[in-house]
């Protein structure tokens, strides 16, 4: 069967045009996705945990979905601090699901921002964010800065749908008249087409931001020679280019939410941005990492008014990263159980957190045996978004798509699955 | 669904001429019927003030602006919050809230419908899954077709049936209910930084100018025979010495509809400013109530503003910048694609600053100066001007020239030269009142058909009995208890079913979200239209296949089919 | 009067106690108060030895002490209005957070955002301070506005951030970014840090030893009087942010 | 010698996400690559191991030679051995230093450990599909 129009469950891009050919139970060609998107498409009908595990002592046993589901529940029920992570390579139903579980626990919900764009949002927080959908940057930009990442390897049809590679309305020649600046604090292959690189030294960014402000409002004066490694020539240059653009899209990864300064490196983008608005027309768009990490947001933000890190220890939403969020309550040995949704925290989180989670009882919820599945004391088996589920994501962007479902190979939803975890603990909770 | 029998109801009820009588009143199955039998559940209203449930015909309270606001404002969160308790969540915020405490305080004020006043259809998804968590409520988009490209091509070429081809289709697509067009043309120039100043000038590209836009699209909306008129946020918000271009807008409009205005302007107040700068900035409510008393085919609502904290967002991207410049606090923009913009500042409106105690006064000078309450209903603009929990004290202030009279003591002491607030002698009273925040909203929305908006034989049961004797309060002295009586229902019923009661919210519900379909003739589908498939899929971001809304987003929805003359 | 509260041993001591309540003016009441475990809410016997000595006509006769393990022990001292609490080893989150008036010290070292958002009162610290010492919270514009914050040892990152009033004088070091977005008040370093005041409009920031990292927005004004008496390099700024506040270093290193 | 310790995504770490416990995740994330000037100071050559210490702990990393790294710094893909090294302070935002880190580097002869291996070591169990 060939399906058409399908939207590839990888990254933040969240295309929607690809071609899935399936026979049976099988993918057999994928058309129109990136490397990393035919490979989930291609594989994940493999590689499937068979049925739910759980681990006795030192032995790992096949359990039903039941006994699975109820272990879950038991085990959120007895904690006084349940954490609840992941929630971003998963539907918005079961994001949903997992806000309200958390909020009848008094337990604490993140997702996988906190290690990702998280200080993207708290400088949101702080200064607002100039943005637009990607089709806006699409058909009108003319200058293209890529700053701290690498689209090339991890979203690797940015720039094909979006910006170098794509046609533009309002641009005759697309490719020609489109300028790309990429700024990173080393070469990759994303820097080896640009008009101009940057090269940043390692914690540097802040001040080269700095540096940009006050050349572009003119006052190019107090700045050094060089900064962070970058001649002074080179960023009045940039800024001059900046001004001159009719249409300026900043797109930047996880490169400057990592390092040093963290959120203030984004705050200084933004009010980079926000200077440049004065002048001309600019926007700034962090590039999500997972499909759909944007819909946790989204979906948290509407129901406890906070995009991730949200502590319902006292039945009222708490927000403060840095205190609620995974890593510093797994570090800080603060909860007593975890129950991890669509997410690898063995793979992304540091040691002292992972020796947290085999401590406590943690309960995985994840299609495919991971590098978290050691780590935990029962795994349960879902279908994929995109591939054997379907439900709503949000692109990088914000837009809301449709993913869709395309065959049955038999196994729950994390809707489902967290729905009857939730139903158990409605019934102690609300007896 | 058990039956339910509201007895001792003092009821004003102004869509079927009822104004203050003693009435029962029996609901079956979630409607309002002659009579029930012995086992009906029996709410005694006790005589007190009992109106159909509130409609608010302009609020911003779910979609991707909405929660843009919330997303960035974790101080705005650190008021109103309640511990989950019950059948009720825990809730934040004040001037940007979840979407449980939007709906659990529209509630408490005896809101039943809700228009929520700006959906790109882009973003259309969103908006619907927020009304799916919003439970007390039932729900409508407007949608955003201010710089829609294909709508703007076919008004510059002259041909309006493809225009409503386009619109119809998107409506339908997005499950959308009416049309909105916030700064016409100006949110497309946005797109390079640039904005239009008035209804004359031309959209960069486009060449077609807001006049143009405007009048298609009332032409669009009657040829679909939508249930409510074109909704426009006229260009030019907030500048001083707008008011020129909103009476120009507004003379643009025909008497096309029996049944309704043909042109409904949104947040007024905004666009009721003299003067040629700030410092001369000065009230021109005057001659804008004076193009609506002229011409009964314009429905406009207030947008007042309140003093105190609240968060400004609109689909109007330019101005939103504007603002941002003014007071160099936080700005979010976020351009749509082929579509429209937004932008979300947050204001503080403070009664020692001279222009914010002009705009305070201009929202109350339209609803005085406007003769006829139905053609000015009673909004803030939610959160623009005021979150909408203000809007008992804005009853107040219209009721009462005492209360008007002690505020206005307190604003900015130059305020008195610049607006006519304090000549004004007029109260309004309960009639006008419920006219203004539940039967004329229906019916400038076009939805008393569907029962809302009114309590005769047939209406949905949508009821607010609010703790206030009609006979025993004279509202022009004893403001407070007006204020204390709209802030808190004694009972909130909905679909027949009570949802708070005093105050405490009773039940978990589910909403039903209001569409529109307009039935057009299948050789002008414009989604089997070549040029407009083809500039769909190479210009939007998005196949044209996953653009349309699946049903399975509208849980409970009532579809509005409409019979199109095309 | 003073009221003694020894932490008892917790079966789970990493668990976080909130305990807003532990102010003097509440507890010279002897109102029944509640802390909360997690998600359990417990009496303030169930977690403390409570032994009361004395009486006390006004809440400057108050002083409550803090005993045993308190380091997972929050909101100490929220929005404290008069009296004392001394803690004798090390203190949690958010103590003193909003404080008008009173005195905190605490003996051992204090965890992150100590002293946030202060309108008034002392705040001493004899430890280290964590991260976001003298504070103010996501999103808000402004963070502490008044009083005085004292920390022996050294502060963590984000020392005074959006500081709008109040004098911040931290004696050791401090981590990255001390005093950015700050737009009144003094933040004084007795030691290094590392890119302090970035984005500052306003207010007077004094690095007695090296800023490493230095913004390189900030405009050079020529050598002044430190408050120690010697030379100090006097530099204006965040230009950047068209600021105008006042960054004092004695000795600054740009990154090149 | 001292080196700042650098991650980020890759590709082949990235098509290595769907299915982790297959060997090509683990080769792709358990690769550190460095300034071929570097190697030679160190005196190994690619394909040789070095013990990477960091704030977090020690792991044992295989080496590539890579002209886009600048000296004086390391990248290793996002993944289990990164995190290794890696330390769980986040300074109060949330966000561990997944960039910017010093880290000790010194050749070793010992092995790579497999990500079971790692996951033992931090109490875990490893799963094992094929012993079913």
């Amino acid at each position: 069967m060939i399906h058409r129009d399908m939207i590839c469950p990888f990254c933040g891009c969240l295309c929607d045009d690809l071609v899935i050919t399936t026979e049976g139970n099988e993918v057999v060609q994928v058309d129109n996705a990136c490397t990393l998107g035919t490979h989930k498409l291609m594989g994940a009908w493999k590689n499937r945990l068979k049925n739910p595990i759980m681990r006795d002592g030192g032995e790992w046993r096949d359990a039903s979905y039941e006994e699975a589901i109820e272990y879950a529940a038991g085990v959120l029920l007895d904690a006084d601090r349940p954490l609840l992570y992941g929630w971003s390579s998963t539907q918005g139903e079961a994001q949903g699901l997992g806000v309200s579980m958390a909020e009848l626990l008094g337990g604490v919900i993140d997702s996988t921002t906190s290690v990702c764009h998280g200080p993207s949002i708290l400088a949101i927080q702080e200064v607002g964010h100039p943005g637009c959908t990607l089709g806006q940057v699409k058909n009108r930009a003319d200058l293209v800065i890529y700053w701290a990442c690498n689209p090339t390897e991890a979203h690797p049809r940015h720039m094909s749908r979006y910006t170098t590679y794509a046609d533009g309305f309002f641009l005759e020649n697309a490719f020609r008249d489109r300028k790309l600046i990429v700024v990173d604090v080393r070469k990759s292959e994303t820097t080896s087409i640009a008009d101009e690189f940057v090269k940043v030294k390692p914690g540097g960014d802040y001040a080269v931001f700095s540096a940009l402000r006050a050349i572009v409002r003119g006052r190019a004066d107090v700045v050094p020679d060089t900064v962070a490694g970058v001649s002074k020539e080179q960023l009045v240059r940039i800024g001059a280019m900046c001004k001159e653009a009719k249409f300026g899209a900043l797109f930047f990864g996880v490169g400057l939410t990592m390092a040093p300064g963290k959120y203030k490196n984004i705050r200084n983008a933004i009010e980079l941005v926000d200077e440049l608005n004065r002048y001309t027309k600019w926007t700034l768009t962090p590039l999500r990492g997972h499909y759909n990490v944007y819909g946790s947001n989204e979906v948290f933000t509407w129901m406890t008014g906070y995009p991730y890190a949200v502590d319902f220890s006292r039945q009222i939403a708490f927000y403060n990263p840095g205190e609620t969020t995974a890593v510093d309550i797994l570090a800080r040995k603060e909860c007593d159980a975890c129950l991890i949704v669509a997410s690898d925290p063995g793979a992304h989180f540091p040691k002292a957190c992972l020796e947290h989670l085999t401590k406590i009882p943690t309960v995985l919820i994840d299609p495919m045996h991971t590098v978290t599945t050691p780590l935990c004391r029962c795994q349960i088996p879902t279908a994929v978004n995109g591939i054997d589920a379907g439900g709503t994501a949000y692109r990088m962007d914000g837009v809301p798509i449709h993913v869709k479902k395309f065959m049955d190979l038999g196994y729950p939803s994390d809707t489902e699955v967290i729905g009857r975890i939730f139903e158990r603990i409605q019934e102690v909770k609300h007896p | 669904m058990s039956d339910l029998l509201i007895k001792n109801a003092f009821v004003i009820d102004p869509i079927n001429r009822i104004n203050g009588e003693i009435m029962d009143i029996a609901v079956r199955d979630g409607r309002i019927v002659e009579d029930v039998g012995q086992g009906a559940e029996v709410i005694d209203a006790g005589g007190h003030l009992t109106l159909p449930g509130g409609v608010d015909s302009h609020t911003h309270i779910c979609g991707t602006k909405v929660n843009f606001g919330r997303y960035m404002s974790p101080e705005d969160m650190r008021a109103g919050r309640e511990a989950r308790r019950g059948v009720k969540h825990s809730i934040s915020g004040y001037s940007v809230p979840t979407t449980y405490a939007n709906s659990y305080r529209y509630a408490i004020m005896g809101y039943t419908t809700l228009l929520e006043g700006a959906m790109a259809p882009l973003e259309a998804r969103h908006t619907h899954e927020e009304f799916s968590a919003t439970p007390l409520q039932d729900v409508m988009a407007n949608t955003l077709f201010d710089g829609n490209w294909g709508v703007m091509e076919a008004i510059r070429d002259g041909d309006i049936e493809r225009a409503a081809a386009i619109v119809g289709w998107t409506l339908s697509a997005v499950k959308g209910f009416g049309i909105k067009l916030t700064n016409p043309g100006g949110t497309e120039a946005w797109g390079y930084g640039k904005d239009v100043t008035c209804i004359r000038d031309k959209v960069p590209h486009f060449e077609v100018s807001p006049a143009e836009i405007v009048e298609g699209m009332i032409r669009v909306c009657e040829l679909l025979r939508l249930p409510h008129s074109v909704h426009l946020h006229c260009n030019n918000l907030g500048k001083p010495g707008n008011y020129a271009c909103t009476v120009g807008t507004l003379n643009l409009a025909p008497d096309l509809n029996e049944k309704r205005q043909t042109l409904y302007a949104t947040h007024v107040q905004f666009h009721s400013y003299g003067g040629s700068d700030w410092k001369t900035f000065c009230s021109k409510a005057e001659p804008v109530a004076y193009t609506v008393n002229n011409r009964p085919q314009i429905v406009i609502d207030m947008g007042q503003v309140m003093f105190g904290k609240t968060t400004t967002m609109t689909a109007d991207g330019p101005m939103e910048f504007n603002l941002y410049r003014l007071h160099h606090d936080k700005w979010s923009n976020h351009d749509v694609e082929l579509e429209t913009g937004s932008g979300i500042i947050p204001v503080l409106y403070r009664r020692k600053n001279l222009v914010n105690s002009i705009m305070w006064s201009i929202g109350l000078e339209l609803a005085l100066l406007v003769k006829n309450p139905w053609q000015c209903m009673l909004t803030t603009d939610n959160p623009n001007g005021a979150p909408f929990v203000k809007y008992p004290e804005i009853i107040a202030l219209l009721m009462s020239k005492k209360y008007r009279d002690a505020e206005f003591a307190t604003v900015h002491p130059d305020t008195g030269s610049k607006v006519v607030l304090p000549a004004l002698e007029r109260e309004l009273d309960w009639n006008e009142i419920a006219v203004m925040t539940r039967a004329g909203q229906a019916k400038a929305l076009g939805i008393t058909g569907i029962g809302k908006g009114h309590l005769g034989i047939g209406a949905e049961a949508d009821i607010a009995v609010y703790p206030l004797k009609v006979d025993e309060i004279d509202p022009s002295t004893e403001y407070q208890r007006v204020i204390d009586g709209f802030a808190k229902t004694k009972w909130t019923v909905k679909r027949g079913r009570p949802v708070s009661r005093d105050g405490e919210i009773l039940v978990h519900g589910e909403n039903t979200t209001i569409w529109v379909d307009p039935k057009i003739r299948p050789e002008r589908d414009i989604s089997r239209d070549p040029r407009f498939v083809e500039m769909f899929n190479h210009w939007y971001s998005v196949r044209m296949s996953n653009y349309p809304v699946q049903d399975e987003y509208l849980r409970r929805n009532l579809r509005m089919e409409t019979e199109a003359a095309i | 009067m003073r009221i003694i509260l020894t932490m008892r041993p917790r079966k789970n001591p990493f668990i976080p106690i909130e305990a807003e309540g532990i102010v003097p003016s509440i507890l010279m009441t002897g109102a029944e108060i509640t802390v909360w475990e997690g998600n359990r809410e417990r009496r303030l016997d169930e977690v403390f030895e409570v032994a009361v000595e004395g009486e006390a006509a006004t809440v400057e006769e108050v002083e409550v002490v803090l005993r045993g393990d308190t380091s997972r022990l929050k909101r100490v001292g929220e929005y404290m209005d008069g009296g004392r609490i001394t803690v004798e080893g090390d203190i949690g989150m958010h103590c003193g957070n909003f404080m008008k008036a009173g005195t905190i010290e605490v003996m051992g070292n204090a965890d992150g955002w100590f002293a946030r958002e202060l309108c008034g009162g002392t705040v001493i610290c004899r430890g280290d301070a964590g991260h976001y010492c003298a504070s103010g919270y996501r999103g808000e514009k402004k963070g502490m506005t008044g009083g005085r914050v004292e920390v022996f040892g050294n502060a963590g990152d984000f020392a005074a951030e959006h500081l709008a009033g109040g004098e911040v004088v931290i004696h050791g070091n401090c981590g990255d970014m001390a005093g950015v977005e700050m737009h009144g008040g003094t933040l004084s370093i007795g030691g290094d840090c590392s890119r302090p005041c970035g984005n500052m409009t306003g207010g007077t920031c004094t690095v007695l030893g090296c800023a490493y990292g230095m913004i390189p927005t900030f405009q050079a004004k020529g050598e002044t009087n430190g408050p120690d008496g010697k030379n100090i390099s006097a530099f204006t700024g965040d230009i950047a942010n068209r600021g105008k506040g006042s960054l004092l270093v004695r000795r600054y290193q740009y990154l090149k | 010698m001292t080196f700042l310790f650098n991650t980020g995504r890759t590709s082949a770490q990235g098509t290595g996400l769907e299915h982790k416990s297959g060997p090509e995740y683990r080769e792709a994330t358990s690769v550190c690559r460095m300034n071929p000037v570097d190697l030679m100071q160190l005196e190994i050559e690619a394909g040789e191991r070095i013990r990477a210490a960091g704030p977090g702990g020690v792991v044992v990393l295989r080496v590539a030679a890579s002209d886009d790294i600048p000296q004086g710094t390391v990248f290793v893909p996002l993944g289990p051995y990164a995190n290794a090294v890696v330390g769980a302070e986040t300074h109060g935002t949330g966000m561990p230093d997944y960039k910017s880190v010093e880290v000790e580097v010194e050749p070793t002869d010992d092995p790579v450990p497999t990500i079971d291996q790692l996951m033992e070591a931090v109490g875990g169990l490893a799963y094992l599909e094929e012993e079913r």
